[in-house]
């Protein structure tokens, strides 16, 4: 009964929306070991920086990602204030953290929809897009586009939310609350989802600590570390709760996330209401000279850029560690010894991003 | 030859049935799209996908593969055929069987681990629902006397067999992929097996599955329009609400595991079938 | 979950029949590019500026403006460094 | 220069990581910088949000010694550091053999800068392929 097949999940599988292929070792329906290869949408974007200024690379670390975009351009540009000695206004501090909060409760959305697909839940991956889709449109009205908002700069933001604008996205978070407090306990109560998610997947608090695992996936196994503690952009003057669990399984990651979608609302808040008023954006005069390793707390955990400019326009060298990258040799200890039916749900219960990942 | 009412009835089946079937299951794609806050593709889509299907080139892994799927076709229209004569339904549940076995051995036929693991799921899930068909016929047999089909329509099978019926229409989940038990293939992209056990079909003889799955449609919804065979109005109308009721369990459920659906298939439904046969038996 | 089917049932469908019917777009929403030509002056800033390389802006005896929307990433970045504003975003997007 | 800075040899780099996994830091990434003659290579290890980075300085022909047994997450970035730089990195817990990121027909270490001496070719290709 021991005969071992060897089954190629993806690279184009209907779990996965980004390629990656997982070679997953079988005996039966029992997964005995998986090792990913990756490479499929691998562009050098880190060689591109070499070719334009810092400048057009604000756009370009956005688009690293295609959901987690904002923070990664944020990342990039506190990155070169930080080498270049840029003091940012206040009001652009507290736009960033509405912006990159608000694009964390998409990102969490999103997530939770194609977690609920990986197990055929459709009607809750349908309503958690329903649900992302106000979060989208508020970010076209105060940003000018969905996903790709575009409005990092060095030096702060490019564009303002006017009273108005702030009003609405007061609204909406009230919309998003009532819509959360519907939703969010059916899904975490409901007795087809919990025998999908609880037990499955587990990485112990040992084991998430060894191999470097963030984000979510880390509170969940009960490590308690979220950059934002750190207190950059608003993040000191409004404050936040990290949202941990202990369990490390995947119904663990999923009411991580669903209490961060939670406190990311409540964060809006605060800020809206401590809105400084100001200037958005100071200018940037000349190239930057050092080095510096910036990080900040994405939607999956962790992104670390590391950047070095030599006094030219364009930089030497940009590196990107993002969060999914780290989360990979966790998703490895998680998935032997576990059916064939649970690897979609744990393979999406480290919210994997896999172009960011190859950049 | 003279055209008897029971040929015509036959040829009404074979015909009409597939047609049935593929309203039903667009009407299934609609209503699913409803309940989950969608448009939907138009009810005729079925009819569409198959059409486009039959067009494309006919490309197979293998002969035995392409038999088999033939195979697959035909026993399910004999099945059809006994049912719509009114012929012995333990005969109709052989042909039926060999229908699924059919598409199993087909599946089988291909060395693809997708296809494989959708096979041994395929036969997971008749485990679990051939105990309840053989029950509800058993059933019948108690209260008719009779192991032919033509009997159902003597008195409203619903009175006595209610708990069967509640059974059948589980079965009737795996039967047609719904949540939670559609493991071993789904109409849309499996997020499992991809395509399951049809995954190494394409063009003409996918269109041949899915056709087969139409007359499966029809078969499923006749049987539970025979609970009431006395009023075709009641019938009908017992048929539409298995549909929604189906379709409801669907979204408000996730897919489960096939260990899971062994357990439960073999405990709950088994144990109110039978207690429904046991208390038939003594009265 | 149930509640949730039922509202859905028969409330009206969250999508939109999309090439039939459209939302309108907000305004301030980056959707395609606009030069004005007559306020153009020629001066390549936004081709330098460009992070997709989609402009080519002819130099003084030809002048002439001409954009890919295709290689566009629509940042907004040109409208930004005009010196003369005859760039714009459209809030609508392109067919 | 960045802060926490603690310069290795290649002699001292493992005894350096082991040391920093005895006092609970959580590997972060490697990062290279190609300078033309030389490889810079920084080792980035976490403690309560505070970077502690070591910096190697790789000769463009020298092997680097993996650290995966110490940090097995490692692995992954050091498989990429041997793609897209063509580095010879030895001792791998999982040797993709020049193949995590970059596959057949891919163009070989893309983000080596071309050596300073008109080119060694044999030494590039060695590397990268291996």
């Amino acid at each position: 009964m021991s005969k071992r097949t060897i089954i190629p999940f993806g690279p184009q599988h209907p779990v996965l929306p980004e390629p990656i292929q997982l070679r997953l070792v079988m005996e039966e329906e029992r997964v005995v070991e998986a090792l990913p290869a990756v490479g499929y949408i691998h562009r050098g974007l880190e060689k591109l920086v070499e070719k334009k200024d810092y400048n057009q690379c604000v756009f370009l670390a956005e688009r690293v990602c295609g959901i987690c975009s904002f923070l990664h351009s944020v990342t990039y540009c506190q990155g070169l204030e930080e080498i270049m000695s840029v003091t940012i206004p206040d009001r652009a501090r507290f736009l960033r953290l509405i912006w990159g909060e608000v694009h964390r409760v998409h990102s969490h959305l999103l997530w939770l929809g194609l977690l609920a697909d990986s197990f055929g839940f459709e009607n809750v991956f349908m309503h958690a897009w329903r649900c992302r889709e106000m979060v989208l449109d508020l970010l076209e009205r105060t940003a000018g586009h969905r996903v790709m908002l575009g409005v990092s700069c060095v030096g702060g933001v490019r564009r303002d939310i006017s009273d108005e604008g702030l009003a609405d996205i007061l609204r909406t978070v009230d919309a998003l609350q009532k819509e959360f407090d519907e939703f969010v306990p059916v899904v975490l109560n409901d007795y087809s989802i919990k025998q999908r998610t609880v037990g499955v997947g587990k990485l112990t608090k040992e084991q998430a600590a060894e191999l470097g695992a963030v984000g979510p996936v880390a509170r969940a196994s009960g490590i308690a570390r979220d950059f934002r503690e750190t207190g950059y952009a608003a993040y000191g003057e409004v404050g936040f709760k990290i949202v941990t669990e202990t369990a490390g399984d995947c119904y663990a990651r999923m009411k991580v996330r669903c209490g961060e979608m939670y406190e990311c609302l409540n964060m809006v808040r605060r800020a809206v209401a401590a809105m400084p008023a100001g200037a958005i954006n100071v200018p940037v005069k000349g190239n930057p000279t050092g080095e510096v390793v910036a990080r900040l707390e994405q939607p999956r955990g962790e992104v670390i850029y590391y950047l070095k400019g030599n006094g030219a326009k364009n930089l030497e060298r940009m590196r990107i560690r993002t969060p999914t990258f780290a989360n990979l040799a966790p998703l490895l200890a998680m998935l032997p010894g576990c059916e064939l039916a649970d690897v979609p749900v744990i393979v999406l219960s480290i919210d994997p991003c896999i172009s960011c990942t190859e950049r | 030859m003279t055209l008897t009412p029971q040929m015509l009835t036959v040829i009404l089946a074979v015909v009409l049935g597939p047609i049935l079937g593929a309203l039903v299951s667009g009407l299934d794609r609609k209503i699913t799209a409803r309940v989950q806050g969608r448009w939907g593709p138009p009810i005729i889509q079925p009819f569409y996908d198959v059409l486009k299907l039959l067009r494309k080139e006919a490309l197979g892994v293998n002969r035995i593969q392409i038999i088999y799927v033939w195979l697959h076709l035909a026993f399910m229209i004999l099945t059809v055929v006994l049912l719509a004569m009114g012929q012995d339904m333990l005969m109709a549940l052989f042909a039926y069987t060999f229908s699924s076995v059919a598409l199993i051995l087909g599946a089988m036929s291909v060395r693809s681990p997708y296809s494989r693991i959708g096979s041994h799921r395929k036969i997971m899930q008749m485990f679990a629902y051939e105990p309840v068909l053989i029950l509800l016929i058993v059933g019948v047999y108690l209260i008719t006397g009779s192991f032919q089909a033509s009997s159902v329509a003597q008195q409203p099978l619903l009175v006595k067999l209610p708990l069967v019926f509640l059974t059948f229409l589980m079965a009737a989940a795996i039967k047609l992929e719904k949540s939670p038990f559609d493991i071993a293939t789904s109409h849309h992209a499996h997020q499992e097996l991809v395509k399951g056990i049809t995954i190494e079909y394409a063009g003409p003889y996918l269109a041949l599955i899915e056709i087969t799955h139409f007359y499966e449609i029809f078969i499923v919804f006749a049987v539970v329009a025979s609970f009431w065979a006395t009023s075709p109005a009641i019938g009908l109308g017992l048929a539409a609400a298995g549909f929604l009721a189906l379709i409801v369990v669907d979204n408000v459920f996730a897919r489960l595991t096939p260990m899971w659906m062994l357990r439960y298939m073999w405990t709950v439904p088994l144990t109110l079938a039978l207690s429904n046969i046991i208390w038939l038996y003594c009265a | 979950m149930i509640k949730r089917v039922f509202s859905n049932l028969f409330g009206s469908p969250a999508t939109r029949l999309y090439p039939f019917t459209r939302r309108e777009p907000f305004a301030g929403s980056r959707g395609q590019l606009k030069n004005d030509i007559a306020k153009c002056i020629f001066c390549g800033q936004c081709q330098r500026r460009c992070p997709a390389d989609a402009i080519v802006v002819g130099k003084k005896p030809d002048k002439s403006w001409a954009f890919d929307r295709y290689r566009c990433i629509v940042c907004g970045y040109c409208v930004e460094v005009c010196p003369v504003k005859c760039l714009s975003m459209d809030p609508k997007h392109g067919d | 220069m960045l802060n926490n800075e603690l310069p290795v040899t290649r002699d001292t780099l493992l005894n350096e990581v082991a040391a920093r996994r005895h006092q609970g830091y959580r590997f972060v990434t490697v990062t290279c910088v190609d300078l033309g003659d030389r490889f810079d290579i920084l080792y980035h290890f976490d403690k309560d949000y505070v970077l502690y980075n070591l910096r190697l300085s790789l000769g463009r022909t020298e092997n680097l010694p993996s650290i995966s047994s110490i940090f097995f997450a490692a692995v992954l970035v050091e498989n990429e550091l041997k793609d897209l730089f063509g580095i010879p990195v030895t001792d791998l817990a999982i040797d993709y053999g020049g193949r995590f990121l970059l596959s057949e027909g891919s163009p070989v270490a893309p983000q080596r800068k071309p050596d300073a001496p008109p080119a060694q070719p044999a030494q590039t290709k060695d590397g990268a392929v291996k």
